[in-house]
């Protein structure tokens, strides 16, 4: 089971997780990103690339469905105005075992921070700057194309 | 050479000045680096937005690749800062 | 913030997410271990050491807060009977980025499955057995011993 | 010798036939593993409990330790399976 969800309103997330259980299998890992409630951050918008964004979550959560052969593979991420403490992204990983549910649920959050058309852009008092890329993003999502990985 | 959509995210659009438009670049324009290039000569906005190439992504018809990706039928093309969700 | 929790009661995963997001930080990585559906078990019995297993898991949480620094680190067991498809195990770390969280979690996992005394009684069909301990769960507590872990 | 309280859970408790007694083992029992001996001589249920010791493992007073640890002056002594929560 996949389920995409690119949404303006707030996760749910004793849905997705009911969601990510009915597969029946034993173990569940999720990640959980929120806005900052602790930097001084006023609001986050997000843009999106509308289409493109859906595929392109899709095929992260078809990859991590394909290499540890998950029962269920969850990505929803909202877009628009939030607040501090809100939910940004939730990721969730099925499996038999925690190894794979785990490491799966890893491999979800990393490679949507590179392969997903998203911008955020922060308000700070009355400054709006768009949030730069990391680079520690990129090296975290290329660990799972090495070989050892 | 076809009529192409081209759209902008974040603050390449924001610089352009619109999301959306459609363009008709001459024949000669073979990759996506080489519509950038076209493009900057457009107006001002343009050429603030792709001041450094180095900064762009880009989208062929949805599909994330390389500036030097060429162009062939493309419908839609999306030019756009380094992804910064999740 | 550390919360610990042996409880009779079913978990509840909206309740516990809103514990883990009260710190404040950007990131919160989660496991729920299930009783699983498709495997025959009937009814799955907790046995625990009242007292020592909740000295036990504040051990695994205190470890876990010191090593990776989290505002926020939960763990929740229920001990009695139990159905499958119900939650066994919920737990929770929450840091300002996803590395911390999510290695933390695993570690929060991997640590209880060894180190915190509950016994799992399988009932399948008229046939009571207990739950033999895996190999597997010693070697994934211990790589956190290691120095490069 | 003062007297100790054992604890015993899952398949161990089950044999013995209880989860809980006092006992007030000789002089000569040093260590966990030494209690372990004398207790499995009391009854068959006690003997069948620890027929196999790499099975067994034990706590002194709540805390987990090797069945060579000394006894001390442990006041609640668990013994018990590896354990299979989570």
């Amino acid at each position: 089971m996949i389920h995409i969800s690119v949404q303006q309103s707030t996760i749910d997330i004793a849905a997705e997780m009911t969601r990510a259980e009915a597969a029946g299998a034993g173990a569940v890992a999720t990640f959980t990103g929120l806005v900052r409630a602790d930097d001084g951050v006023g609001t986050l918008e997000l843009e999106h690339y509308p289409g493109a964004t859906e595929a392109a979550l899709l095929k992260v959560a078809e990859g991590a469905v394909e290499r540890w052969g998950l029962s269920a593979a969850i990505i929803v991420h909202r877009v628009g105005p939030m607040q501090p403490g809100e939910r940004i992204v939730f990721v969730a990983a099925t499996a038999a075992h925690r190894g794979a549910a785990l490491e799966a649920c890893a491999y979800l959050i990393d490679r949507l921070k590179t392969d997903a058309p998203f911008w955020k852009r922060e308000t700070r008092g009355v400054t709006a700057s768009w949030v730069e890329a990391r680079d520690v993003d990129h090296a975290a999502a290329e660990r799972w194309d090495r070989p050892e990985a | 050479m076809a009529k192409i959509r081209m759209v902008y995210f974040a603050w390449v659009r924001e610089r352009i000045g619109t999301g959306e438009e459609t363009v008709e670049p001459p024949a000669s324009v073979a990759t996506v680096a080489d519509l950038v290039d076209w493009l900057a000569e457009i107006s001002v906005g343009h050429a603030e937005a792709f001041e450094n190439r180095a900064r762009l992504r880009a989208a062929v018809d949805q599909e994330f690749v390389p500036l030097d990706t060429p162009i062939g039928r493309a419908q839609e093309i999306a030019i756009f800062p380094p992804v910064t969700g999740g």
